[in-house]
């Protein structure tokens, strides 16, 4: 992790509507650094990170990415500036979001062909490469359907690999895989964070976050509830709300009669 | 009864294509951003669907004869087109709005622009939801040529119906043309579906 | 304006008889519609196969094509009905093809799980079919069979065809008196505009009240 | 359409109170008025007065024209007017007495006329409107290049003439000269002289009534005949034309003369 | 637990056409066991508890269930044996299945009022006691498309106790639902094993699995690789296969490059 930051959250607030999705939630990112954000259902964590790429708008604070500002309000920033954003920083999603249409390889090089206008030839072999450190170069002429969900998911690393990204995005990368599938995905992103790759990931896998994010960042009640050093959050949280919320997830089974019932409450209110 | 088919086809192609390049454009004024193309798009569908197909024909014939006279074959290219546009319309606008959503954010996020996500990500995945609503309205659509012999167009329905008028075998000759048009929903509803299948099956 | 005031009343009452017919049509339909599809489902594989192939030919031939052999064609063998009587069989005939299929679907697109649900509980197939089956079919149901009281109403105006006198056989004949088919053709287009959207517009509500749960 | 049980088409009239006839609104033969939304004409007329004779009502059943024959044929209805003899309609129906003496004529757009001389000549290669299953289609299909459009109604062959859609029509005059009356709005004329005025002149002009074939219409057909020359010797007919303003005497050109059932001219 | 064996399956094979799903299966549940059953996906594990309250047939082998002894081959058991079996043995399902147009409470007395003809008066007061138990005696109104997942599979735990069944079948009961959320389901299902119901129980919340079950199963390959007391399978499996699957379930961070390699495999079967 460097001293520059890349990604610059100030005050930053983001309304559907009426609705406040979060509230005020500061963040610095640094070069390198590895940030986990994890929280309750419904607190806004996919819809901080989609601001980082512009999927959504935000309507108070500042938000920079990467050296360019991105203005508050629905108005796109400029052609250029999207461009520049949307090729230096990758994201996959919970859902994979592969092109079904397309077969693995074809998924891969479209992005580097249609946007950076790459030679087809440079960016087949460019993507063969990047599958198979996802190991998958067997499977470059399979379509995405016939794949397993890991499968699935590692291709879409790739996908977002091949633009030559500084920071990915990752949205419960595993949460819709198999639980034995699961370690594939968060092997190849461990692989990434070696390399130095700048990486926000939303996950509810508390040991993976403890043992490969420098940084994690609770978010619940539109706001940041907590951050820091990810060992000092995930062992010794300092606020209840946190504290709750990790022994809830971390040990389903202990939860205890009143953390029930504001289960419940929390439930009934989705 | 073959000059019958030849016209029968003849109008089913053109009122065809009318429909599909006037259903894409009903799919984007109804897709679009701008309230009034979307209010235009859709009253034009509600409206023209709640009429009958043999009414419009009327209507193109001889109630749009008074301010511009379209022959018989236009006219009933220009009504079936009208009404067909309606049914293509929904269905593209449909496949469209189908595609997961995921699948723009997940373009968006690699930098494309949104063309290319149009054309390379969205449509290719619309055309195989669209294609088995798309050959069951052609059926229809040649099943509902049958209606222009009302208008004095000698396609197939018209030989049969005219032959009967002086031959005076009417159960022979509706039986004749009935097995024609029933062959051409075979092919189009199984053959098509069969083929369909195969490509989607290819590639899930 | 002369002509509108002097064809509405019979254009009205010819409206009037196509929506009777249209629900009389329908009700029929619907009554062989549920016997067809429970049928095509669970009967015995011959019975599978001509239902199978009724909807198909009903599905396959045009329309008019069809009234024309119910009225015309079938004087050839000496069966002579009535304009009312052939296009009374005819919607049925036809909407009941129609009505199958949309029975049918309705029924299998009510998911598995319910279906497995209601067997682990120990529903019998009687009563899982009539308090867990059909109602959530009735209202996935609901936009086909509003589609399809509209269809049928739509097909009244072919029964001019075979002297009927609806709405198009008043729209016809004055025509031919007035030579002013403008006015009468848009007449018969209001009409059928009306009675559509007003069937259109039921079908939403009722639709709203049987999709409340979701 | 009524179809009794009785097999002889006379006692099924009398005992049903009903004379169902069988057309497709030809004016001024027949039609609707267009205010009081009755039928009238003068076929209608010397119908209904046929039907009182035998203490029936007379019924219309309106529909295209192409449909009336096969509707008689069928005895879905009773009679059908006006038609003319052709050998394949005789395979089908029985023919009354010989009744007006019709003249085709060639109609024309009347601002816009693409005919100039009203003889077969000039018709080639034209679109020509006749009305499906009338005998005209046959005449007009005779002609060599022509292009025949076929209406199912005489009102839709003149709205098609005076759009412009066709160059000519082929039409019994009196048709012609009243819808022009009629509705001055409609573009169309008679080209040349009337009455009788194609050249080489077209055959079987004679109109008749046509009954379901057979002995089921004998004794009806008998009453029918017996009637229709009454009409026509005692001056029935000729005021019942001049109602509607047909006045030629051309049209009861030897009617009373004629004989009882179908001559071959 | 007692020695009265309720469900007993021997030598078991179940097919789907001409695919095998399991082979040779052989186990015995006593009145009030708890039996976990675990295994990779595609193992078999749905299909065989299934087979138990006789939603699907069997092709070779026997199975005994409550003293009623179950024909191979797809023909029905006789009505009054189908339904004494459908009654007595509950079953709740991944996705819920609730009845959507019935509200909660009708959900719960539905098969009480038509299978067990028990006055409507009376099922809706043991339905609320239910829905009480499982701490969803509000909602007794609501349909189940407005609540959260976690409440909608309790509501499906008191629709099957309504019928007081002797067994209840679990199948993956919490896999659909936010990791937030399963807490709240667990909870319920302990407490039916402390009441001393007999469950069988597939999960992959292993953790759950070893706390609660009396016995674990462990399917794989179409055969039961492994089955014991619950800690001494978790803990101690014998065979490599069940060691291998358990390692990559229980920690996913830790899958080795070659554990991976064998997951790819197994991913690329599906
Ligand atoms: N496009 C949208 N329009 C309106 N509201 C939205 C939209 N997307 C998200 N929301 C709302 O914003 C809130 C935050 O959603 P978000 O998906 O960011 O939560 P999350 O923390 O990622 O939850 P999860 O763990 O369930 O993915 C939710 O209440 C959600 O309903
Ligand atoms: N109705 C069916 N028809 C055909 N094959 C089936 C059917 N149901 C299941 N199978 C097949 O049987 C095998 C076992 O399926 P089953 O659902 O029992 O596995 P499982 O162990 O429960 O897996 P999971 O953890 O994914 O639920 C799978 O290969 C599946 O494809
Ligand atoms: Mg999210
Ligand atoms: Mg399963």
């Amino acid at each position: 992790m460097s001293n520059e930051v890349v990604v610059s959250i100030r005050n930053l607030t983001k309304r559907f509507g009426k609705t406040v999705v979060f509230e005020d939630v500061s963040l610095d990112v640094h070069r390198s650094e590895v940030v986990a954000i994890v929280g309750p259902s419904g607190a806004g964590k996919s819809t901080l990170i989609r601001c980082v790429n512009r999927l959504h708008p935000f309507d108070e604070g500042s938000l920079q990415v990467l050296n360019h500002q991105l203005n508050k309000g629905s108005q796109f920033p400029s052609k250029q500036v999207l461009n520049d954003i949307r090729t230096r920083v990758g994201m996959v999603f919970q859902t994979f979001n592969l092109f079904p249409h397309l077969s693995v390889l074809e998924n891969v090089i479209l992005a580097p062909i249609e946007v950076k206008k790459v030679p087809r030839k440079q960016a087949i072999q460019q993507a063969m490469e990047l599958l198979d450190m996802v190991g998958l170069s067997e499977h470059a002429n399979k379509y995405p359907k016939r794949m397993s969900g890991g499968q699935q998911q590692r291709v879409a690393i790739a996908r977002a690999l091949a633009m030559e990204p500084e920071i990915m995005l990752f949205d419960e990368p595993t949460s819709m895989l198999d639980p034995e599938l699961v370690g594939e995905v968060l092997d190849a992103i461990q692989r990434l964070a070696k390399d130095g790759m700048t990486l926000m990931l939303v996950t509810h896998e508390m040991q993976f976050a403890k043992e490969v994010a420098d940084t994690v960042v609770i978010m619940a009640d539109h706001r940041i509830i907590e951050k820091g050093p990810s060992r000092e959050v995930l062992e010794n949280p300092r606020t209840g709300r946190a504290q709750a919320f990790l022994k809830r997830v971390l040990n389903p089974v202990h939860a205890t009669e009143l953390e029930r019932e504001v289960a419940v409450g929390h439930g009934g209110g989705r | 009864m073959m000059k019958g088919v030849l016209i029968t086809l003849k109008l089913t192609g053109s009122s065809l294509v009318v429909a599909l390049v006037f259903g894409f454009i009903l799919a984007l004024m109804r897709l679009s951003t701008s309230k009034t193309l979307n209010l235009i798009g859709t009253w034009y569908i509600e409206i023209v669907r709640a009429v009958p197909v043999l009414v419009i024909i009327f209507l193109a014939y001889y109630s749009l004869g008074n301010i511009l006279t379209l022959s018989g074959f236009t006219a009933a290219v220009v009504s079936l087109g009208a009404f067909y546009a309606t049914q293509y319309g929904e269905i593209f606008r449909g496949a469209i709005l189908g595609v997961d959503k995921g699948q723009t954010e997940a373009a968006s996020a690699l930098g494309m622009p949104s063309r290319t996500i149009m054309r390379k990500v969205i449509l290719p995945q619309a055309f195989f939801t669209i294609l088995p609503p798309a050959t069951n309205q052609l059926s229809n659509l040649i099943k509902d040529t049958s209606l222009v012999f009302t208008i004095g167009i000698s396609d197939l329905m018209f030989q049969a119906y005219s032959a009967a008028s002086n031959n005076f075998l009417p159960l022979d000759m509706l039986l004749e043309a009935g097995v024609i048009y029933f062959v051409f929903y075979l092919v189009l509803s199984k053959l098509l579906a069969r083929w369909e299948l195969n490509v989607q099956r290819s590639r899930s | 304006m002369h002509i509108v005031g002097l064809y509405i009343s019979p254009i009205a009452i010819g409206a009037l008889k196509d929506l009777i017919l249209t629900i009389l049509s329908t009700l029929l339909s619907f009554v062989l519609g549920i016997l067809f599809a429970a049928g095509r489902l669970y009967g015995h594989p011959v019975i599978k196969l001509v239902i199978g192939w009724y909807v198909e030919i009903i599905r396959g031939l045009p329309a008019i094509l069809q009234l024309f052999i119910i009225f015309f064609g079938l004087t050839q063998i000496g069966i002579n009905l009535s304009p009312l009587t052939a296009g009374l069989i005819w919607l049925v005939a036809y909407g009941t093809g129609y009505a199958v299929e949309i029975f049918r679907s309705g029924i299998m697109d009510v998911a598995q799980g319910q279906r497995e649900a209601a067997s682990a509980l120990g529903l019998g197939r009687w009563i899982t079919m009539r308090k867990v089956i059909v109602p959530q079919a009735f209202a996935l149901m609901l936009p086909a069979l509003t589609s399809f009281v509209v269809l049928q109403l739509k097909n009244t105006t072919l029964l001019y065809l075979i002297g009927y006198a609806d709405i198009m056989y008043q729209a016809r004949l004055g025509a031919d008196a007035t030579e002013a088919p403008g006015t009468l053709y848009l007449m018969a287009a209001a009409a059928y505009l009306i009675m559509s959207l007003v069937i259109g517009r039921i079908g939403y509500r009722l639709e709203k009240r049987a999709t409340a749960y979701r | 359409g009524t179809s009794g049980s009785s097999n002889n088409l006379l006692s099924k009239v009398e005992s049903t109170h009903t004379l169902t006839i069988a057309e497709s609104a030809y004016a001024p033969e027949d039609f609707q008025d267009p205010s009081t939304k009755q039928w009238t004409g003068y076929d209608v007329n010397i119908l209904r007065g046929f039907a009182k004779s035998l203490g029936a009502n007379l019924k219309i059943d309106s529909m295209p024209f192409s449909s009336s024959i096969q509707a008689v044929a069928d005895k879905r209805d009773d009679l059908t007017i006006d038609i003319y003899y052709t050998k394949k309609r005789a395979n089908v129906l029985d023919f009354s007495r010989p009744m007006l003496n019709y003249n085709d004529v060639i109609a024309v757009n009347s601002q816009n006329p693409t005919v100039t001389s009203p003889t077969l000549a000039s018709l080639k290669g034209k679109k020509i409107a006749v009305v499906v299953g009338s005998a005209e289609v046959k005449e007009a299909q005779n002609i060599p290049g022509a292009i025949v459009k076929q209406y199912s109604t005489v009102a839709e062959s003149f709205l098609a003439l005076s759009t412009g859609r066709v160059n000519a029509d082929l039409q019994p005059d009196t048709d012609v000269a009243w819808a022009k009356q009629k509705n001055p709005n409609l573009k169309i004329k008679i080209l040349g002289a009337v009455p009788s005025s194609i050249a080489p002149p077209i055959s079987s002009l004679r109109g008749y009534y046509g009954v379901p074939k057979g002995s089921y219409s004998t004794a009806f057909l008998a009453k029918l005949n017996a009637y229709l020359k009454q009409i026509a010797s005692n001056g029935t007919e000729q005021k019942i034309l001049n109602k509607y303003g047909m006045t030629s005497s051309v049209f009861l050109k030897g009617i009373a003369s004629a004989p009882n059932t179908y001559s071959g001219n």
